[in-house]
């Protein structure tokens, strides 16, 4: 509970603050989707689909699950597709914007590939920001400001992945 | 170096749950099973605030949690009419599109989709754009002839029917039905339309989708004072229309040409004042029994009110068997097509929808949240 | 304050409850505007724009104005227009659905053709439903369920207005 | 007869104003003036939720109520970027359709709007479909020569600038930028882009939209530690950019090449850890006073939050003159155009428009319930 979060509360009504605990993200974008559709509480548990590896915990489909440092979009597992499986019916961008994670289970860095699933308009649900590195538009490949709905067959955007591609290098 | 060094001193401290995690591949797409599960549901989302992005969610409402409930999604533009096939791994979705998204030119088509993959698989173009434009009504795109025609509603404002031949998905020509709107599966291969005169008119077609034979009903709807709604529930090849007022009518559409049957009260004891009502008000299950949304107090222009019970009816003996309070008023009602344990789907005034065991009326959960602005109708999937 | 309206107050919020008293109107569409712009009270006075005609009282802009008795759409005088004149880049439809509504300043029944605005999409202000003497599809003259952006350039629906074109024949 | 006698017998009692209501006009459409006035607004809904129905609210911000706000509306297809010309009565849209909507084939145009009719007066295709999609950024989207034409940002993800002459309405050609990105306007016919490398590339322009002459500064924009946010303020032809962790870059605009001018704090007293950030998060008013949008207890990813404070400066000091507390806190913030008493509106994280006194920071009113889902952006009306 940082400081904007405490100004955050200080400002709006309980139902918002319940919205802002329960994402546990100063995310404005959370706190829109939950405006939106009007909904107070959603009930964000793993399932089967999301298809964690060993050697990792946490809720892939809540916005504070690890791989999501430097997301921006609708989590493709509220979405009919799980963390780094798009939806039916709708096409992987084959290229994207790339965050730098920490796992807490194992405490190291993995390069996380955001691609988007493209074809079908927006989900609409589990919609997540956060920004850990992420930079403008003029370092495209870590900047989650733009539809990477590109090189697919249509740039209609529906929802975002977060696939393991790798180890981060030492710093 | 450094980092395998590393992962090597983890490994003797901890189990192969916690090596490093390995790459994953890269554009994996999930698919759905050709036969959805019986308590799955097809949630139209009319986007009535943002058309031209309209909606058909595939949902599991047996499922506790949002990312188990969201099968999948596809589009369907401008407030379009749907229908599923029982025979084929198919949706259809009559929609409008314009060149320039809100403008242009218009074209009019029947999209089909693949269960299995929610992808568009083919289109037959509707030639003359006079698709029905307005809420959402299920009789507005009515399959015949074992599925393999489809009916699709026009008013412009005169009124006619587009036929399609799913089979071969070519469009086959039009049925003109002056002063009647809307089409009953009707014997054979054909339908009943409701007019605007007080009378039903009926029409078998030919094979090749052109009139064989027509006929209409003596005027018995009286529109000014006790109007039937519009959207009968069928069991059977027998129709049954609630009234604004409260009655049920029942029209026999088993040969070629409908039979107006018995006119009975679905108010059958404490209940004065209350109506049916709503968008989607009237339903059978599996099992033939008649489900009904009702609300108390109603007047003039109360008949699209939302409501707060769900009567059902056993249309053998007539007779109201049960009322299910529902725990949210509600818009519009839907069943699961399952004969052992149907849900009933109430799409509340809040936008969500809220699953009830549909025998017994209890209350399970409220599936919301999923992206949808106006799920104004729900239909159990097949 | 009907039984109806009673139940309503009764299962939701007091969020609701402000909604459903402020615009006085049983309508659940009035109740989803809200819910889905997040707006917890309109300031709906009227406007010289609405050129109400002498021997008309209330608010043109809001849901129970007497004109609005078989209504369904968005108020054109929220949108840009006004109760009975197009917002800009519209193009009234020429034909539509008909009421028949008591003004309450002369005791009189008015003919009211509810034209759509057509050609820009949804609104989005001022939902209304009302549906005195409203009928199903199969009387089309009186049926508030079709989007009668018909013989427009485009059937885009964006708003209705509410124009006296007579007054009822006595009955 | 009954009707003319009763309405004879009402006036002997009643003024004037009591007589019956006279039969009105149909087809009456409203119209806008060619020059808006100075506190109107033109609000871009990208409607994140429904991408298809994107639109751009015209709105008086000085109004009172919701029917007084409202002015009109027009649509912008894909999360569009936009424009206002000041020397033709013209406001300008680059969007994206598809045959089907969400799908089939792609269009990318330049659509030209009328400001007196809200209606398409003309489009420019734009013919390698190749127009950057995201956030909306107003310099993804140049005027440039007097507004003769436009700079429209293409990422695919090779970036270059598709050029526009608006005069005669006619698609010039293809300005490859590699390794940069956006377009601020530079000189007497030409732009700069902010580049991968840290470093800026400017281009002058031939009369016919081809390239004159083109020039690199150093590398300077330390785009790991530090970087500079992408969307300056201008004041004349002096570009601020502030940077993620509180600077204020000056960027020399005035002549064909971009010149890196001096560097100076944005914190300046009981601030800190303060930061820049949000959607849009700086401006210059009429009078080239500054306004940046600032929240506290920045972090690694803060740079997109909302602000809680708006800080104004003076070019001319490089101090600090205000600090204003905004009401709710906000994602963008715009101003209006007037020198007098311009208005700062600021989207808020409930997707409202708060209406403050630019110079006093005094909250006015907050316009909200037009219909809009998510109003990224704002501008002043030209």
């Amino acid at each position: 509970m940082n400081w904007l979060m405490k100004q955050l509360d200080r400002m709006t009504e309980s139902k918002t603050r319940t919205v802002a605990q329960s994402t546990g993200r100063r995310s404005f974008m959370g706190r829109l989707a939950m405006t939106l559709t009007g909904v107070s509480a959603l009930p964000l548990l793993p399932v089967a689909r999301a298809q964690q590896q060993p050697g990792e915990t946490g809720d892939p489909n809540s916005c504070d699950y690890w791989r999501y440092c430097a997301i921006d979009g609708f989590l493709c597992g509220c979405c009919g597709g799980s963390m780094n499986t798009c939806p039916p019916g709708t096409e992987m961008s084959p290229m994207t914007w790339l965050g730098t994670c920490q796992n807490p289970a194992d405490g190291k860095n993995y390069i996380i590939s955001y691609n988007d699933c493209c074809g079908k308009t927006s989900c609409g649900a589990c919609l997540c920001n956060r920004n850990e590195a992420d930079r403008p538009v003029y370092r495209p490949q870590a900047a989650n400001d733009i539809n990477w709905c590109i090189g697919t067959k249509h740039l209609t955007y529906n929802c975002s992945t977060a696939i393991v591609v790798g180890t981060a290098l030492e710093q | 170096m450094k980092n395998i060094l590393l992962a090597g001193a983890i490994l003797t401290f901890a189990t192969a749950a916690q090596a490093e995690l390995q790459p994953e591949q890269l554009g994996k797409v999930l698919t759905l099973p050709e036969k959805y599960p019986p308590h799955w549901i097809i949630v139209h989302d009319a986007t009535f605030f943002h058309m031209l992005d309209g909606r058909q969610y595939v949902i599991d409402a047996d499922a506790e949690t949002l990312p188990e409930q969201v099968k999948g999604m596809f589009n369907s533009s401008f407030i379009a009419t749907v229908n599923q096939s029982s025979v084929r791994p198919e949706m259809y979705v009559a929609e409008t599109y314009y060149t320039r998204g809100s403008r242009g030119t218009r074209t009019d088509v029947l999209t089909i989709y693949d269960k299995r993959t929610l992808e568009p698989v083919d289109e037959v173009i509707l030639p003359n754009n006079n698709r029905y434009s307005g809420m959402p009504n299920q009789y507005a795109h009515t399959l015949i002839d074992n599925e393999r025609l489809v009916l699709i509603f026009n008013l412009n404002p005169a009124t006619s029917l587009s036929v399609v031949d799913l089979e071969e998905r070519k469009y086959l020509g039009e049925i003109p039905i002056p002063g009647c709107s809307l089409a009953f599966p009707t014997g054979e291969r054909g339908f009943t339309s409701i007019c605007a005169g007080g009378d039903m008119y009926s029409v078998q077609l030919n094979a090749d989708g052109t009139m064989a034979s027509s006929a209409r009903t003596e005027s018995f709807n009286d529109i000014d004072n006790n109007p039937l709604f519009e959207k009968p529930a069928m069991v059977g090849s027998t129709a049954y229309f609630p009234t604004f007022l409260g009655d049920m009518v029942e029209v026999d559409l088993s040969g070629p040409a409908a039979k107006v049957g018995e006119r009975w009260s679905l108010r059958q004891g404490d209940d004065d004042g209350w109506r049916p009502g709503g968008m989607t008000y009237a339903l059978s299950d599996a099992e033939g029994q008649l489900y009904v949304l009702a609300h108390p107090a109603g007047y003039d222009g109360s008949h699209k009110d939302p409501g707060i019970e769900v009567w059902l009816y056993d249309p053998a003996t007539r007779k109201r068997t049960a009322r299910h309070p529902l725990k949210t008023p509600g818009l519009s009602i839907a069943l699961t097509r399952d004969a052992e344990a149907p849900l009933m789907i109430v799409t509340n005034i809040e936008m969500g929808l809220d699953v009830y065991d549909a025998k017994s009326g209890k209350y399970l959960r409220t599936v919301t949240g999923f992206g949808q602005e106006t799920p104004f109708v729900v239909h159990g999937a097949r």
